[in-house]
Formats: structure tokens, C-alpha cells, sequence
């Protein structure tokens, strides 16, 4: 263990401590409409007394605060103000099929945005130079949910081959039962064999992923262009190609690698983005994921859900760039 | 006299961009016999660094090049970087002037220095292995070793200066060219980098091409010196000859400006600075800055004139009285 | 080689020179423009009243009545997508300016002391960044309720420590330079020496920030109105309009793709304008 | 003989993650009035932190700088103010200690308007005068650092540095960024001045050949500590200490015919921050003994007079 991990963690610790005072101060902006929601129209002023009371809202500032951190760190989102269930409950149900979501789409943009990123620096100012380039302005400027309400309209409304939305057939959910094993329906499915309930993960996942993909594509071929534009201009690759090292090995060897170690932070960054973003395409596709129980729970005042909603998605991102930072620690010799 | 290792003549280099193509090298000629340590003098702007990467085929791809080399007696398409690099490598290697940015930070030496060995020599990485710490044992590098295992970021400048040698000399090179290899460097890591340079280009018979600011460094290391001024070269003689008994008028004055140790005194010194490449000077180019220039200097580019001393273009040269201002 | 080369160059020295032949942003500006004079002079381009319900024409086709068609309350499309990009010009214009008005003094002020002061405002600002994009604005509104000026207030609070964080960045290197240690020598005052030498060279990141951001903000704040946390009927904008179509999308789709389609050509002109001035402000725009 | 500048025991240390730094290690000397003192060293010595604490960029850790009969380490805001108005600095990289956005008149009338509260004409004369000083003329005002070369830039920061009639200029090796040519002009330039305007300098360098040319007062530091030091002509004349003797040494000669490289230095400097016991020189010393490598620090001993080292066995004896 070395002192950059043991600063990053203690770091990670301090933000998330941040981002609670934040949640926390969110979900006390507006309380009066929380009130309003649990009793309805007309509430007696015990009534109110009462459910203040019960929701922490008579203590002092600090203390509601303590108290909200101990609760929220010890899993205690509360209770959702629309289904009466416990929050950590709702989102731990749905908030796999946001993760499966982001994984592929993430996996999709990785292995497709950085080799057309390089190419295209490796190429640069050619016609596939230009290419790249032109499709990443225009996925860039391309609204999400407009991605996502064209391809429902090509693949679904005129060509019919891919299922609207939702996340698999209905008729297959209840033909084949597979046991949750990691969450992610694709991967259950193959697990336990069921060929068709696997396909049709698939196709649902098909659309969704696109149009989470398009834009963090196009920002992260971008990114990875410049970035292996400016490792093919440092010095050192002036002496190993005067050392007669073939353009292979300097190209992918040293300045793939030379760009790569600062991409981690950008693909880091990348994770958070389609988190964000998963909120809008989850809405569109009726995805079962957190996002759209979250557009769902705002309309309705459910702050509770909400804000737990907002905590999870927070910390998986401060998780992914701990993750992230651990990959920089090990590939960067600097920082041993 | 033996037959020159490499012999430059008439190099012109210039750089494309939006606008014109700017000139930096304006005819440079130049040769290095085997065990010979050339000097190439100059300030900024004067084309000392464009020399070298344009004699081993490194200049970017917006360079347009001219002029004719011979190396070995075969005949190198200079204008054709990738051709020369290919003909000069394994046999000509560069040493830079920032040790620790020319090595990736994020590979070992050991791997750097194995994948360039076996590279030039088509060997195995177990040989490659051997050759590179028989090069770093060779440069005296403490711990040869562990040298092997460190990263760039691991050592002092002096020590990863002794690594690029250690590189320079793995491939068994005839011809060494040091871009400023000191500059970076403490004086007294200098003066140990100068002698292993030189103790090596001795014993191996390696020709070095040495490009420096510093005059000090050349009369310390050199055999023979060129002085380039805006493009050009000003003057060519063996080192006692040019420090004892400059002809050109620049060279005259740069020696008179240099300080060291014992000059208490006031320098001579140079009204004006370098004219940058762009806006090149009529006729010699110095002559804005030169006390003794005359008419002809401003309209007449110099010619060359080679003496049994050295060669040298100045119309109004150190030797001639007239015209000498005192 | 030449010491010209290395050497900062004036404020906006060959700034057009770079730019010349940069044939994308010339068109970025031309459709930008555009859009600017369609949002100024929307009274006079928009053929019908674009509040106006008309049920007996509702969800019609394009055509000479209807340019792009109307809605399923029967309003014209055309004339609702004109008005809809002053909304849009002005959300993007309003959380760019205060974003980058509110983010500067903390990153300049962090940047120049340096030490705790620098510590203790980066870390807040790290905060803010650890939500991913997206999602602290639609918390934000979640709070303080659904409209478009909440959005807009939601947007600047998550966007303005990106630009504390990069003025800072740039801050700090210009403290550490020469001139600045020059300064402190020389005896002036911190307030002098932070608005006179550090923020003139440290704002030019933030302007190329600024730029690139006006489009993710007019992005942004649609997307907030598509699923239902921004603009809210009456307003005119892009976002909305495309949200209230939905559910007749798959037979009348030109009704949200107009309006998406709106969308897409300002930020892509924005975009175009943001490289331009990227290319023309980033010294190392040269080697791209 | 009366004193401008006095430094005592000044000690700066910083704490980093690979260990304490001991960048300046109770140093002390003096600058008499008119007089250059030359601080030279390799990299890592201290050099430039010890000119910082000086202008009182860096805080020391400990130690006084008594400027002109006042302790310039805890000065109040106000006092510091007029004090640094005494002092001025020149910078070593021409390319950044000008500030890019302003015209160069602005530059060197900055001081005048903050200080001196001039304004218009008075404050045009001041600036010409400046300009003119330092060789350049009026109508270089209006044009930006980066339409200079090197040298004149230089030129600007020694303007700059004269505008408020200092007493002391602190000299940031102020030539190493420049072509041999017009290091000359900018060294005679300087030494010219001192004889004009009765200045002081303490100049910092890791050059001999420029040191041997403008310092009175020589002062030789080796990681963070004055190994020697004494009237500049006594040390290259006679140096004491045997890293005096190196340096000088190992700086090139401008004579072919009489090298000096063939016995080369041994060693290199070691880390600031995991500095040898005993005398830090004596891993790299051909004279060290058991003393110099166990014992603590030697102890100055003052040779001649005025004429100091920090030595176990200095050359000579």
C-alpha cells in the first residue's frame, strides 16, 4: 500500500461526505411538499407535528444532518413515499438493469471510440481523419433522446426488427424463469441456458445501448485523437523511432500506452456521463432501471427516492474513479 | 587523411507552413572522419539543431529538404528522410539534450534499451539483454543492473545522459551525433559526460558530430569546429586553429563575448542578437552586427574561401587589416 | 531553433491566421447567425400564432398552411420552433455567462493563494464534480421544483465548479511564472496582482470552455424538459415540444423531429464555433 | 565598510513526501553597500531558494534577513511594502518574467504607478529614462514582450527592477536563458550600472566564468550549506574548499591546447532530501577522511581574512 491509495481513499471518504452535505441539503429545500404528500390536502396541525417528528424535521440543522448521514451510511434511505416500501429496496431491484445498461454502452464506446480515435491520429488530416471527425461533431450535437426516438421509429415503427422498448418479451419472462445470479439478464440468461430469454435481452438491449453510446463516443474518440496526437509528439518518440524501432511498436508500444494512461481518467469520467444520461434513455425505453424510477419519483415529490436515487448513482460513480485511480497507480510508474 | 565517415554538402532545409515556406539551413557542408569530434557551434536561430535531425532522416513532414550526403562512400537521398533513416540506422545514433524526456516514463530502461538493441540488430531480447548491460557497464553507469529496472523518473539527469549514451553506443554506431548533450546538465556531470564521450569516440573510432552553444565545451572536446550563423556556415578549422586564429568576423567576436575563468575584464561584445530565419539580413548576414562591415558585406553574400587553416566566408576576414576597426 | 517559436504569443496573434481555411467554423457561424437572427426576428418569421389551438387541425402533415405541420392541439410547428430557439439561445447564454462569472473568482483565488484556501475551495468544487453530469441538475430541480428558470439555476449550480477548476488550473500555472514572483517582489497588492497579470493570462481556458459548453447546455437544459423537469406548457422549447409528442410519435414522428431536429443544428453550429475558437485561443491548437 | 543586507542562520526546510529538504542550511553573509555578492552552486544547492527567502517569496524557517537595519522575516505588511521598493529582482527566463498581456511601457511604469502614484507625463519621462538606461529607446513602450528578443526582454526586467532607484537587485541567474553574444552585452550592462548607481547585487549563479566577472564577495553552497566563501578574487585565486576546486575545475577552459577534461569529477550531487552524514561533500571528495564522513559538519574556519570554508582538511594545509 503506498501513499497515493491511501490518499485517494481518504479523498473518496471526504467527497462522499461532501456529496451527502448536498443531498442532504437538497432534500430539506422543499420538506413542506413531503409533508404535504404523506397527509394530503388538509392536515391537522397535529397531524403536521407528527409527521415532522417522525421525519427528524423538529431537530436542529446539525442534528438532522448527523442523523441523516448515520441513517443514510447505514442504508437507511427511508421509506418511498409512493410505494410505502423501503427505498434501498426499490433501487437494489432495479438498479442492475441500469448497470447492464451502462456496462455495455460503455464497453461498446471503449472498444469502439478509442481504436477510431487512434487511427484517426495515427492518419492524421486524412480522409478517415476527417470522417472520424465529422461523425463525432455530429454525434455530439445529436440530443439523446432524439438518438433514441429515431431508432425506435426506423428499427421498431418502419423496419419492425427490434423490440420498442422494455428490457425482455413479457411472454418469455413468465415462459422462462432464470435465477438472479449477477443481475444482468443477458448473463443469467446465458447462465442458466435459456437461449431464447437470452436473445431476447439482447434485442432489448440493442437500441437502448446506441443511443446511451453515441455521444460518449463521440467525445471519447475525440479526446483519445488528441491524446495520442500529443504522445506521438513527445520526445521520446523521436528516440526510439531514431533507434530504428518499427512504427508498429512505437505507435501501439509507447504512444498508445503514453496516451492510454490519461484516457483511464476520461473513461472514468465516460462512466459517470452515461450514468447521468441513463436517466433520459431509461425514460425513453421504459428501461426498468433507477433513472426512469427516478424521472417517476420527482413528478411526484417522492423525495426519499430521490435522493436515494441520486446517492447510489453518485457513489458508483466515486467508486468508478477509485477504480480508476487504482488502474493509474498501477500503470504509471511515476506514482510508485 | 582518411576518408570522411559522412560528408554533407549544400544542405538546405526549410519548414512549410500556412503562410511560406521559411529557409533555417541555407547550404550547410560538412564532413566527419572515423574518431573525429566536430564541433557545430551556434546561437539560436542559427540551424544547429536542424543539422543533425535533418543528417539522420528525423525532421518533421512539413520539412522540405535538399542537398547531397555520402556516408560510408554510398550515397544517401537526403531529401527522403525514411530512406536515410534506414540506411544511418544501427549505424549513426543521436544523443538528445533532455535525457529524461527522451526516454518514455513509463517503460524501464531495460525495455527501452532492449527493444531499440534489438530493433537495429534483428537479435534476440536475452542478446539484446547482454549488449545492453554490457553498454551500461561500458559508460560506467553505477549498478549497471539495476539501471536495468529503473524508470526514467529513478535517476538524476547525469545518469539517464549516461543511459542515452549506453544507447548510442549499443549498436556499435560509426557515426554519433549529440544534440546539446550537456546543456541540461551541473558542469561538473558535464565535464564527466565530455570525457566519456570522448574516451569512447577515441578507442572506438567512432566520428562524433558535437552541436553545441558553448564554446567552452568545444574547446574542451573537439577536433575540428563549424560555425554556423543564420543557415550558413561561417567558418570550418581545426579547433587550436580557430580559438587561436579566427578568420571570420563572427567567430572573432563570439570568442571575444564568451566568458571564462580568468577573463576578469569587460567582454567584447555583439550589438544586436540573432536574426531570426524569417527575416534573414542581405548580403552576410552578420554584417548588421558586425563592426568591420563594409559595403560589400551588406549587398554580397560571402563566399566560401578555404585556406590552409580551415575555410571560411567573411569578405572582411580577421587576417585582412584593412578595414579593421581595433 | 528559432526562440520565436517558444514564445506566448499575443493576445491574438495569428489567432485568424489559424482559423483561416477553417471552413467548419465559417459555417458555424453562418448557421449560427441564422439561428440568432430567426430568434430575434421570430415575430416576423413565424407564420402563426404559436400558442394558438386550433383542434380542427390538429396533428396535420407539412404543408403551405403548415410548414412542418402542427401539433395534436393543431399549433403550427414551424412557428413554435422559431420561437422555441430564443429559449434555447437564452438558457444556453444565461448558464454559460453565470457558470463561468460565479466559477472564476473561486479557481482564480485557489489557483493564486494556493496552500489551504486552495485546498478547501477545490475540494468543495470536487463535490460537485463527483455527481455524474446530468444527474445533480435533475436533483437539484427535484428540490426546488420544475420550470425553466429552476433549470437554469439547477444547470449553472452543477456547471460553475468546471470552470473554478480550470481557471484554477491555469491560474496556478501562471502564479507559479516568473512575472507573477516578479510582482510579489515588487511589493503590489494580491487584488492587483490577481485581476493585472494572473486573470488575463488564465481566462483564455475558460472562454474555450465557454464555448464548447453553450452547446451541452442547450443539450442539457432540453433534455431536463424531455422528461418533464424542465419547461413546462406554455413555454415554447425544443425539449418540450419533443415530450409532448411522444406518445403519437411512431405515426406522426415529424412532430417531435423537428424540434430535435432544431436542436441538433444549433448545438452542431455551436460546436463548430467552439473548435474554432479552440483552434484559435489553444496554443497548442497548432499541432492538432 | 557598512552593511545593506545581512543574513543570519537563515534555514529554510520543506517537508515533502520523500523527506525533508534542507534547501537552505544556516546560511549567513553579508552585502556591504556597492558591492556584488555571487552565490554559486550546482543544482539543488539552494542557490535560488536562498534568493527567494531574501525577497521574502518563500518564508524561511528560520533565521533573519536584516535589509538595511530592518528584519524583513516578520515585518509588518506595510513595512515589507517599503522595503521591497529598496530591493528590485531580475529573473533568469526572459520568456515568462514579462507579462505576456501588457505592453512593456506598462511593465517597468507599474512600480512607478503603484508606488510613486505617477501619473501621464511624469510618469512617460521616468519610464524613457528607465528605458533609455538600459539601452533601449522610448519607442520600444508600446510594443509587447514577445515582439523582444531574449536579450532585450532582459534589458526590460533590468529596467524594471531600476525603476523605483533600488539599492539591492537580486540577479536570478539572469543570463543562463541567453545566447553567449548577448549574455555579454547584458553582463556588461549590469556591471556598468553598479558602477553608475552605486548598486548592490547578489547575484546568483552556477556559472564561474559570469560569476568571476561581476561578484565582489563569492559564497559557494553545496546541499543548502556555504562550503566557502570570501573575496571573489582570493577563492578563484586560491580556493580552499575542494568543491570550490572541482567546480572550477570542471568549467571548460576557452584554450584548446591546455584541456582541463582529462581528470574528470567523480560522482554526482546527492538528493537535497537524503543529504550524506557527516560532510555532505566527502562522498565525492579525493582529501575525506573518517572525520569528514562521521564527524558532524565541519566548522567555518576563516582562512584569510574574510576568506572562509567549511572544511575538515582544506587545501592548503
Amino acid at each position: 500500500m503506498s501513499r497515493y491509495i491511501l490518499q485517494r481513499l481518504g479523498m473518496l471518504l471526504l467527497i462522499l461526505l461532501g456529496v451527502l452535505v448536498i443531498t442532504f441539503v437538497i432534500s430539506r429545500v422543499l420538506p413542506g411538499s413531503a409533508v404535504e404528500m404523506m397527509l394530503g390536502a388538509r392536515p391537522t396541525e397535529e397531524q403536521i407535528a407528527a409527521v415532522r417528528e417522525q421525519l427528524g424535521l423538529d431537530r436542529s440543522m446539525p442534528e438532522q444532518l448527523l442523523l441523516y448521514i448515520g441513517d443514510t451510511l447505514r442504508g437507511e434511505f427511508g421509506t418511498s413515499l409512493l410505494t410505502k416500501r423501503p427505498v434501498l429496496v426499490e433501487i437494489a431491484e432495479r438498479f442492475p438493469a441500469t448497470l447492464e445498461l451502462v456496462f455495455f454502452s460503455l464497453i461498446l464506446v471503449v472498444c469502439a471510440g478509442i481504436p477510431m480515435g487512434v487511427s484517426a491520429a495515427l492518419h492524421k488530416n486524412s480522409t478517415s481523419d476527417y470522417a472520424a471527425r465529422s461523425v463525432s461533431a455530429l454525434g455530439a450535437a445529436m440530443p439523446t433522446f432524439i438518438v433514441a426516438m429515431i431508432l425506435q421509429l426506423v428499427f421498431s415503427g418502419w423496419l419492425g426488427v427490434l423490440p420498442l422498448q422494455g428490457r425482455i418479451d413479457g411472454l418469455i419472462q413468465l415462459d422462462y424463469e432464470f435465477p438472479t445470479v449477477t443481475g444482468f439478464y443477458t448473463v443469467d440468461s446465458l447462465l442458466a441456458g435459456q437461449w431464447a430469454a437470452f436473445k431476447s435481452c439482447l434485442l432489448h438491449l440493442i437500441m437502448p445501448v446506441l443511443a446511451l453510446s453515441l455521444s460518449a463516443l463521440a467525445i471519447i474518440m475525440r479526446i483519445t485523437r488528441g491524446m495520442m496526437i500529443e504522445a506521438l509528439g513527445e520526445e521520446f518518440i523521436m528516440t526510439l523511432r531514431a533507434y530504428g524501432l518499427s512504427p508498429r511498436k512505437v505507435n501501439y508500444g509507447y504512444a498508445l500506452k503514453a496516451a492510454l494512461i490519461p484516457l483511464l481518467t476520461v473513461i472514468g469520467m465516460t462512466f459517470g456521463y452515461m450514468l447521468g444520461l441513463s436517466v433520459v434513455v431509461e425514460y425513453v425505453f421504459d428501461w426498468p432501471g433507477i433513472g426512469g424510477f427516478m424521472v417517476g419519483a420527482i413528478v411526484r415529490s417522492d423525495y426519499p427516492a430521490v435522493m436515494g436515487v441520486t446517492l447510489v448513482l453518485a457513489s458508483s460513480y466515486l467508486i468508478a474513479n477509485l477504480i480508476v485511480d487504482l488502474l493509474h497507480f498501477a500503470a504509471d510508474p511515476r506514482l510508485r | 587523411m582518411t576518408a570522411p565517415l559522412l560528408e554533407i554538402n549544400d544542405l538546405r532545409v526549410g519548414f512549410r507552413n500556412r503562410r511560406a515556406v521559411v529557409q533555417v539551413l541555407h547550404g550547410v557542408s560538412l564532413d566527419i572522419r572515423p574518431g573525429e569530434i566536430v564541433g557545430l557551434v551556434g546561437e539560436s536561430g542559427s540551424g544547429k539543431s536542424t543539422t543533425p535531425l535533418a543528417m539522420l532522416g528525423l525532421l518533421p513532414a512539413n520539412a522540405v529538404i535538399g542537398g547531397q550526403a555520402r556516408f560510408e562512400n554510398r550515397t544517401l537521398d537526403i531529401a527522403n528522410p525514411a530512406a536515410t533513416r534506414k540506411i544511418l540506422g544501427g549505424r549513426a545514433s543521436l544523443i538528445f539534450q533532455q535525457p529524461l524526456k527522451a526516454f518514455s516514463p513509463y517503460a524501464t530502461f531495460g525495455r527501452q534499451l532492449v527493444d531499440a538493441i534489438s530493433a537495429q540488430t534483428g537479435m534476440s531480447r536475452t542478446d539484446a539483454g547482454k549488449v545492453a548491460l554490457a553498454a551500461l557497464e561500458d559508460v560506467q553507469m553505477p549498478d549497471p543492473e539495476g539501471a536495468m529496472a529503473r524508470y526514467p523518473h529513478q535517476v538524476s539527469g547525469g545518469q539517464a545522459q549516461r543511459v542515452m549514451i549506453a544507447l548510442a553506443l549499443s549498436c556499435n554506431p560509426k557515426l554519433l551525433v549529440a544534440d546539446e548533450p550537456t546543456t541540461a546538465l551541473d558542469v561538473t556531470v558535464q565535464a564527466q559526460v565530455l570525457h566519456l564521450i570522448r574516451e569512447l569516440a577515441k578507442s572506438r573510432g567512432i566520428g562524433v558530430l558535437f552541436i553545441t552553444h558553448d564554446l567552452g565545451v568545444v574547446a574542451e572536446l573537439c577536433d575540428r569546429v563549424v560555425v554556423l550563423y543564420a543557415g550558413r556556415v561561417c567558418e570550418t578549422a581545426p579547433v587550436a586553429g580557430l580559438f587561436h586564429h579566427p578568420q571570420h568576423r563572427y567567430t572573432r567576436a563570439l570568442l571575444g563575448s564568451m566568458p571564462h575563468l580568468g577573463s576578469a575584464q569587460a567582454f567584447e561584445t555583439i550589438p544586436g542578437s540573432a536574426p531570426s530565419p524569417a527575416a534573414l539580413p542581405s548580403g552576410c548576414a552578420f554584417h548588421p552586427r558586425c563592426a568591420a562591415a563594409t559595403e560589400r558585406c551588406r549587398t554580397e553574400l560571402p563566399q566560401m574561401v578555404t585556406t590552409e587553416a580551415g575555410r571560411f566566408a567573411c569578405w572582411n576576414p580577421v587576417g585582412s587589416d584593412k578595414g579593421r576597426v581595433v | 531553433m528559432s526562440e520565436a517559436a517558444v514564445l506566448p504569443k499575443g493576445r491574438f496573434a495569428g489567432a485568424f491566421e489559424r482559423v483561416r481555411g477553417n471552413a467548419a467554423f465559417f459555417v458555424g457561424v453562418v448557421v449560427f447567425g441564422l439561428i440568432i437572427l430567426v430568434a430575434v426576428f421570430a415575430p416576423l418569421i413565424a407564420t402563426h400564432d404559436p400558442l394558438k389551438i386550433d383542434f380542427t387541425a390538429k396533428l396535420a402533415a407539412p404543408s403551405t398552411a403548415h410548414l412542418f405541420g402542427t401539433d395534436e392541439l393543431g399549433r403550427d410547428i414551424f412557428s413554435r420552433v422559431v420561437y422555441g430557439a430564443r429559449t434555447s439561445l437564452t438558457i444556453g447564454l444565461i448558464v454559460t455567462v453565470l457558470s463561468a462569472l460565479i466559477g472564476t473568482p473561486f479557481g482564480l483565488v485557489a489557483g493564486y493563494f494556493g496552500g489551504r484556501i486552495e485546498w478547501a475551495i477545490m475540494r468543495m468544487m470536487d463535490v460537485f464534480i463527483a455527481f455524474p453530469p446530468l444527474l445533480l441538475p435533475i436533483a437539484i430541480t427535484a428540490a426546488v421544483g420544475q420550470g425553466l428558470y429552476e433549470a437554469m439555476l439547477a444547470l449553472t449550480v452543477s456547471f460553475f465548479p468546471w470552470y473554478a477548476r480550470i481557471v484554477h488550473g491555469e491560474a496556478k500555472r501562471i502564479s507559479g511564472q516568473l512575472f507573477v514572483k516578479s510582482a510579489r517582489a515588487q511589493g503590489f497588492s494580491n487584488l492587483r496582482i490577481m485581476f493585472r497579470h494572473v486573470l488575463p493570462n488564465a481566462w483564455i481556458p475558460a472562454i474555450i470552455q465557454a464555448s464548447m459548453d453553450f452547446g451541452y447546455t442547450i443539450l442539457a437544459a432540453a433534455s431536463l424538459s424531455f422528461i418533464g423537469i424542465g419547461a413546462k406548457e406554455p413555454d415554447l422549447e425544443w425539449g418540450l415540444m419533443v415530450a409532448l409528442s411522444r406518445s403519437k410519435f411512431l405515426d406522426y414522428w415529424w412532430v417531435a423531429l423537428v424540434p430535435g431536429l432544431a436542436i441538433f443544428l444549433t448545438v452542431f453550429a455551436v460546436n463548430l464555433i467552439g473548435d474554432g475558437v479552440n483552434d484559435m485561443l489553444d496554443p497548442k491548437g497548432d499541432s492538432k | 565598510m557598512s552593511e545593506l543586507l545581512s543574513v543570519r542562520n537563515l534555514v529554510k526546510r520543506y517537508e515533502t513526501p520523500r523527506g525533508t529538504v534542507h534547501a537552505v542550511d544556516d546560511v549567513s553573509f553579508e552585502i556591504p553597500v556597492g558591492h556584488s555578492v555571487a552565490v554559486v552552486g550546482e543544482s539543488g544547492c539552494g542557490k535560488s531558494t536562498l534568493a527567494l527567502s531574501v525577497l521574502q517569496l518563500v518564508a524561511p524557517t528560520s533565521g533573519q534577513v536584516n535589509f538595511d537595519g530592518t528584519d524583513l522575516i516578520g515585518a509588518s505588511r506595510s513595512a515589507l511594502t517599503r522595503l521591497r521598493r529598496e530591493i528590485g529582482v531580475v529573473f533568469q527566463d526572459p520568456a515568462s518574467s514579462l507579462n505576456p498581456r501588457m505592453r512593456v511601457g506598462d511593465i517597468v511604469g507599474e512600480p512607478l504607478r503603484v508606488h510613486e502614484k505617477l501619473r501621464g507625463r511624469s510618469l512617460h519621462d521616468r519610464v524613457t529614462k528607465l528605458f533609455n538606461d538600459v539601452g533601449l529607446t522610448a519607442d520600444a513602450m508600446d510594443r509587447y514582450p514577445h515582439q523582444f528578443s531574449g536579450g532585450q526582454r532582459q534589458r526590460i526586467s533590468i529596467a524594471r527592477a531600476l525603476a523605483l532607484e533600488p539599492k539591492l537587485i537580486v540577479l536570478d541567474e539572469p543570463t543562463s536563458a541567453l545566447d553567449v553574444s548577448v549574455q555579454a552585452q547584458v553582463l556588461n550592462l549590469l556591471q556598468d550600472l553598479k558602477a553608475r548607481k552605486n548598486l548592490s547585487y547578489l547575484y546568483i549563479s552556477h556559472s564561474l566564468a559570469t560569476v568571476e566577472y561581476l561578484a565582489d564577495i563569492l559564497i559557494v553552497m553545496y546541499l543548502g550549506r556555504v562550503i566557502e566563501k570570501g573575496p571573489a578574487d582570493d577563492i578563484f585565486r586560491d580556493p580552499r574548499h575542494p568543491y570550490t576546486r572541482l567546480l572550477i575545475d570542471s568549467a571548460p577552459s576557452l584554450d584548446p591546447l591546455n584541456r582541463r577534461l582529462s581528470r574528470p569529477p567523480s560522482g554526482e550531487i546527492p538528493s537535497p532530501s537524503n543529504r550524506p552524514a557527516g560532510c555532505h561533500f566527502a562522498s565525492r571528495c579525493s582529501r575525506a577522511t573518517d572525520l569528514c564522513r562521521k564527524d558532524p559538519q565541519p566548522d567555518e574556519i576563516e582562512r584569510a581574512s574574510n576568506h572562509r570554508v567549511t572544511c575538515h582538511h582544506p587545501i592548503g594545509t
